[in-house]
């Protein structure tokens, strides 16, 4: 009886991004004032408005190469776009989706590998700690970019002016962390 | 009433004078503060970029620690916890489903019943109307408040300030004594989380903003948020190259340039800490 | 004995695919007091319309349902067909088979029983329907015309030409609009003063126009043809007829310094002023918000230097009553205003601007003489950006319409920078280019490839002042998105066309409606676009939403046509659907006890209380009596009555209760 | 057995909910066919009376609806309409008449989408209350003779 067929217009993905993040992409009409606005829309294989539109056109090979795009992982989510957005799109929110979906899809960006290793590094370290532990998170990253001589001196100045600590801060209830990490990894989903 | 505190990770570690400096002027004030106890990192970047659940979970963690201790409002001092916990009680109290479903993944009942506050939204409520007369050296310098991004957006929850040109924290400079000055990149990114990663990105984008601020004059910038000021301060060497000049304006934290004026001692606000040196 | 007439339409495939009208015209033929039924491909077309006519006249009917579309579409139409055969037009009813049953469920058997039911019931309504006719009441033959700008001037010229009087009432001291601010117009560039000038000094002369400058509509009450309004004529501290417009006291007020409201803040006027050169009435009025002598009691130098001594200072408003037949509303629209667009530094910086504003720069009798210099410091901007959609389709800033006119303009303004400022650069960014209009698609394309205006298309997403520039940044969006910022010295804002301030109030002063965004709605948006859905009151202009000059006209002639039909007539035909207190024979006279709820109730003040008196003249009775000539039919007295003793024509106690029953016993 | 099909009368006014409605058929939006609507000039017309003797005569559930305060074609008969409808709220109540049976509401002449979704929502809602029967237990009269008696 209900007359609500507004999904009809939408893609698997369109859909998608619909339930999980509010944003439905037909909503956008190109103004581009998103990429005008973006920090780093130069840095973006496709800047953010390209990103709308190639998700409008339902192509599955558009959608692909936004899930492959090395914009969705320089995104800085600075949410300037969806300030000023005057058509209300969350972009931010649907930069998160898109990213959760590459990772799980297993399209990452080979671009984005130094950054993923960063949030990766950064998630293990408070997932053994429930805190982050800079230096741990700094010799995690730098074993996973092998990166060994970027920042090297910056070490030892932060380590002078007392922003190091030497040893992880651990919280008590580090089960209770790792129960979250758990709960809500992709891969024990039930 | 006592006030809660999230200091969040990096205040315990590398923006530690951040946190120093709050607790120095919120003793000053005599504002008792009592920290969350076990708290835990909000997950930052990481976590809403990777996983939504996870990024909602931690922070909800944070808030239901602090409604078990007894606190009705906590001050967050780092934007981007600031924003992360906001976030999270916002879509909370949003989608019972999703509320029902974190707390069931946390083990930990959640209400959604503590306020959230801002470092000026905490200076604002218990600090400035007792300013008058206390403002013993002012801060007389011309400065550039810098607001970055997740103090004011997204504005639809957080509802703090304007969106565009943002005015509380010059209000309260003006008030410690100092000259804001009015300046093109209030709240444009300083490149964040990819400090690390991409480290020239954040030269180029902190560099505008400290060539910004030089231009137009400003002696210091006042940060509310521990990854704007590595950025800004520990980044100057990237920052400098970008510009191709050496600017050394200090970047201090807001509660820094407060706790001088009211005739804190340096070493008590951690100026001592930075990489830019703050002459005073 | 009823004899009813079903004549139920297929209206081609709308209802007949949906809706069984065979069946539906078997079944209702078989109704008690059913003595003709039918269904027909198009009921509303001639052969449809003569079926009705041939079985009134031949089954000798008492009644007819004809179940089509909606009545709000054709009651009209099978009402007079009706008549046609002889039938009293008020024994017609019709159910809405399209609009409420096929053109909203699907095909079946439940739609069917829908149809089957909404024909019944209108014919157990029908048994009780009574023979009305129609009211006439007089039309007073002046009409009011409210804003005189464009669409106001023409609105009072036409009506006043087919010999009619107008009285047109203009808030400013004087008439000529938004369009007396414009430079050059578009497509053609000529010259909006040239152009509109004559008609307005044609306003001033003719002797059907009486004109109130500096005045507005305090209240109105009555109906169509028989309106009766207030008028509150500020007061200009003068005396009109004195005065003869040398304008001595403009030149020796000292109050030098208020930012002009003709100049869009970009001059400066005296407290006690004429708007522009040309203004009509060309005779100042004294600002009373800023003259000094309001203010602190002292001055009165321009009662001193008045060769006439015209000046009036303890002069008060007054209030003209006027009686009118018609209304016609000219009023016109804003633009959105500073602080709406902090991302652009509207209202912070000088030198960006709004597209009104730049019509003041670049006429000839603006601040700056026709020369383009930015407001900050008067140098001629080599690089100027042109910013369509700045409030315009942005959902965000609840403004989600197009305001319709900023393309145009903005290709004009880039136009006439281009030929005032040789060597400078101008640049638009615009989403779309709508052009839709005589010469106008043409007009822009001239501005692109002759004058060599730089179009980009995509939107701004900042604007910022460094080093005595702004820096705009936006994208090109046909360049895959690609950011561009311009480093520009004055920036134009096509700000959104909005609803006055005081839109709202004043429709809710005259019961007409309007849309979310305050414009007034007009009663059809196709077929009666001047017209509101208050008989009587029409549109003209931006106050109905944004408009350009020719349909701004083409509008005011359409309104003003209107009001001339209405002229036409001595007396107006009403429906009769009216309410009426019930008489019955004495000593009872009523069932009404007089206890005049029913007057409390009554939004137009249509119920009076009448006397029964004796042949002693003594009074025995007070009863309610309705006025037909105010009633408007709403029926809320109906309801509000304890003893049933006033009851609605139309939509009597006994025709819903009936409908209502019919409805539940089969259904 | 098969889902259970209220009847729903929906009482509205000629200028906003019926022009209403027929935008819903101009936009062709499809709704439930429950409904049945019976126009009156106003909804400050409408005799409260006449929804009791709705639910009397068997209706399961009652819609009204009119112009949004402040844009009434007549000024203030909805004003009057909502006054009522507060009174009869409670009036039923006592009665006993579930009020969840009864939808109050404004459709404007540019709300079709807004006018299907009330006739569904009261559909739905109706449903799930099943058919109003609990006066007519007691009554235990012959419907039929009461109207054509």
């Amino acid at each position: 009886m209900s007359s609500d067929n507004h999904h009809s217009a939408l893609t698997e993905l369109g859909t998608e991004l619909l339930e999980q993040s509010d944003v439905k992409v037909t909503r956008c009409y190109q103004c581009g004032k998103c990429t005008a606005g973006c920090p780093l829309a130069l840095e973006m294989d496709y800047p953010p408005s390209m990103v709308m539109r190639m998700l409008q056109t339902g192509n599955p090979a558009l959608e692909e190469k936004v899930l492959r795009s090395f914009t969705i992982w320089v995104c800085l989510t600075c949410e300037m776009c969806f300030a000023r957005c005057p058509m209300s799109i969350d972009i931010p929110k649907m930069m998160d989706q898109l990213r959760q979906k590459a990772l799980l899809e297993k399209k990452v960006n080979r671009k984005a590998k130094e950054i993923i290793a960063f949030h990766k590094s950064f998630l293990d370290s408070i997932r053994y700690t429930g805190r982050l532990y800079e230096i741990g998170l700094f010799v995690d990253y730098k074993a996973r970019t092998l990166k060994i001589l970027d920042d090297m001196a910056l070490a030892p100045a932060m380590l002078k002016r007392g922003k190091l600590n030497i040893f992880p801060e651990m919280i008590k209830d580090r089960s209770g962390i790792a129960s979250i990490f758990r709960k809500t990894s992709k891969k024990h989903k039930d | 009433m006592t006030l809660g505190f999230y200091p969040g990770c990096s205040l315990k570690g590398s923006s530690r004078e951040y946190a120093e400096s709050v607790l120095a002027v919120a003793k000053a004030f005599d504002i008792a503060i009592e920290e969350i106890q076990d708290w835990n990192c909000c997950g930052a970047t990481a976590a809403h970029n990777m996983n939504r659940e996870l990024s909602l979970a931690l922070p909800a963690r944070i808030l239901s620690l602090a409604e078990k201790q007894g606190l009705s409002e906590i001050v967050v001092p780092c934007a981007a916890c600031y924003s992360r916990l906001t976030v999270t009680q916002h879509e909370l109290a949003a989608d019972q489903t999703l509320k029902a479903r974190i707390s069931e993944v946390n083990g930990m009942e959640y209400k959604g019943s503590v306020t959230i506050l801002n470092i000026i939204q905490m200076l604002d409520k218990y600090i400035t109307p007792r300013l008058e007369g206390k403002v013993v050296k002012p801060f007389n310098k011309k400065v550039a408040c810098y607001y970055g991004c997740l103090l004011v957006r997204p504005h639809e929850i957080l509802k703090f300030d304007r969106e565009e040109d943002p005015q509380s924290m010059d209000e309260l400079m003006l008030k410690a004594g100092a000259t804001p000055i009015d300046w093109a990149f209030k709240t444009e990114c300083c490149g964040a989380g990819l400090s690390v990663s991409r480290t020239h990105s954040v030269g180029k984008l902190s560099g505008l903003i400290v060539g910004d601020a030089k231009d137009r004059g400003a002696e210091a910038i006042i940060v509310a948020c521990p990854m704007c000021h590595s950025n800004l301060d520990m980044r100057r060497k990237e920052i400098n190259e970008y510009l191709g000049e050496k600017v050394d304006i200090p970047v201090l934290y807001v509660t820094q340039a407060l706790g001088l004026a009211i005739g804190l001692d340096k070493k008590e606000l951690g100026l001592n800490r930075h990489f830019v040196k703050v002459t005073v | 004995m009823s004899k009813i007439g079903v004549f139920v339409c297929h209206c081609g495939e709308n209802i007949g695919a949906t809706v069984d009208c065979a069946r539906v015209a078997e079944t209702s033929g078989k109704l008690d007091g059913v003595a003709y039924s039918v269904d027909y491909k198009y009921m509303c077309s001639d052969p449809g319309q003569s079926l009705i006519k041939s079985a009134i006249a031949e089954k000798g009917l008492t009644g007819v349902v004809v179940a089509a579309c909606s009545p709000r579409m054709h009651e009209p139409t099978f009402r007079k067909a009706c008549a046609e055969a002889g039938l009293n037009p008020y024994m017609c009813e019709m159910a809405n088979l399209r609009e409420h049953v096929s053109w909203v469920h699907e095909k079946g058997e439940a739609t069917t029983e829908k149809a089957i039911d909404l024909v019944r019931i209108l014919v157990e309504k029908v048994k009780y329907n009574q023979s009305l006719n129609a009211i006439k009441v007089p039309v007073t033959k002046t009409a009011l015309v409210i804003g005189g700008g464009i669409a106001g001037i023409q609105a009072s010229l036409d009506i006043a030409n087919t010999g009619h009087k107008v009285i047109l009432i203009e808030k400013d001291p004087s008439i000529g609009g938004h369009m007396s601010q414009l430079s050059e117009t578009f497509p053609t560039l000529d010259c909006s003063q040239c152009i509109l000038t004559p008609r307005m000094v044609e306003v001033a002369q003719h002797p059907n126009i009486t004109l109130y400058s500096y005045a507005e509509l305090e209240s109105i009450e009555g109906f169509i043809g028989n309106f009766k309004a207030k008028i509150r004529r500020k007061s200009k501290s003068l005396d009109e007829k004195l005065c003869t417009g040398c304008g001595l006291c403009t030149t020796k007020c000292p109050v030098k310094k208020i930012p002009s409201e003709f100049n869009e803040g970009l001059g400066m006027r005296t407290a006690i002023y004429v708007p522009f050169p040309q203004a009509v009435p060309n005779k100042p009025v004294i600002d009373r918000e800023h003259c000094t002598y309001y203010l602190k009691g002292k001055c009165r130098i321009c009662e001193k230097v008045c060769p006439t001594q015209a000046i009036r200072f303890d002069q008060k408003d007054t209030i003209e009553e006027v009686e009118i037949g018609a209304i016609v509303l000219a009023t016109g629209f804003s633009v959105k205003q500073p602080d709406f667009f902090p991302e652009y530094g509207y209202g912070k910086y000088p030198d960006v601007i709004t597209g009104l504003q730049f019509e003041r720069l670049a006429s000839a009798s603006g601040p700056t003489l026709g020369e383009i210099r930015r407001p900050s410091d008067s140098k001629v901007p080599q690089n100027i950006v042109f910013v369509a959609c700045a409030g315009s389709r942005d959902e965000a800033k609840g403004i989600p319409y197009c305001s319709k006119i900023c393309c145009m303009y903005i290709a004009k303004h880039a136009m006439l920078y281009q030929h005032k400022v040789h060597g400078g650069k101008s640049y638009v960014f615009y989403m779309d280019i709508r052009a839709g209009g005589k010469n106008y698609e043409e007009f822009v394309r001239r501005a692109i490839e002759e004058d060599g205006v730089n179009y980009v298309r995509g939107r701004v997403s900042r604007i910022y002042e460094k080093n005595g520039k702004l820096i705009v940044k936006g994208v090109d969006t046909l360049l895959g998105a690609m950011p561009v910022d311009i480093e520009a010295d004055m920036v134009v804002l096509a700000t959104a066309g909005v609803a006055n301030n005081d839109a709202e109030a004043l429709a809710q002063k005259l019961h007409v409606s309007y849309d979310a965004y305050k414009f007034f709605a007009e009663a059809h948006p196709k077929l009666k676009p001047v017209e509101t859905n208050t008989a009587g009151i029409f549109l003209a202009g931006a106050c109905q939403a944004p408009r350009d000059i020719p349909e701004s006209v083409s509008m005011a002639s359409g309104a003003a046509v209107k009001v001339a039909c209405l002229f036409s007539q001595d007396e107006l035909t009403r429906d009769p659907l009216i309410a009426v207190v019930n008489r019955m024979a004495p000593p009872v006279y009523s069932s009404c006890v007089g206890c005049f709820l029913c007057v409390s109730a009554c939004p137009y003040q249509a119920i009076e209380k009448e006397e029964i008196k004796n042949r002693a003249g003594e009074v025995i009775k007070t009863l309610a009596r309705v006025n037909p000539g105010l009633c408007q039919g709403c029926g809320t007295c109906v309801a509000f009555c304890r003893t049933k003793s006033i009851d609605l024509q139309g939509y009597t106690h006994e025709q819903m209760y009936t409908e209502v029953m019919a409805l539940l016993n089969e259904y | 057995m098969a889902e259970f099909e209220p009847k729903i009368v929906a009482f509205v006014c000629n200028w906003c909910t019926y022009a209403g409605a027929d935008l819903t058929g101009t936009s062709r939006i499809k709704y439930a066919s429950n409904v049945r609507i019976v126009r009156f000039p106003c909804t400050g017309r409408i005799d409260y009376m006449l929804l009791i003797k709705a639910f009397d005569e068997g209706t399961d559930g009652i819609i009204v609806s009119g112009c949004h305060p402040n844009d009434c074609h007549y000024t203030s008969g909805n004003f009057h309409a909502r006054r009522r409808w507060i009174m009869f709220r409670s009036l039923c109540d006592f009665m006993g008449i579930d009020i969840r049976r009864i939808k109050f509401s404004w459709v404007s002449a540019a709300e079709g989408a807004k006018w299907a979704n009330i006739v569904n929502s009261t559909v739905t809602a109706v449903r799930e209350l099943g058919p109003y029967d609990e006066y007519k237990k007691v009554a235990k009269k012959p419907v039929k003779e009461v109207i054509h008696g």
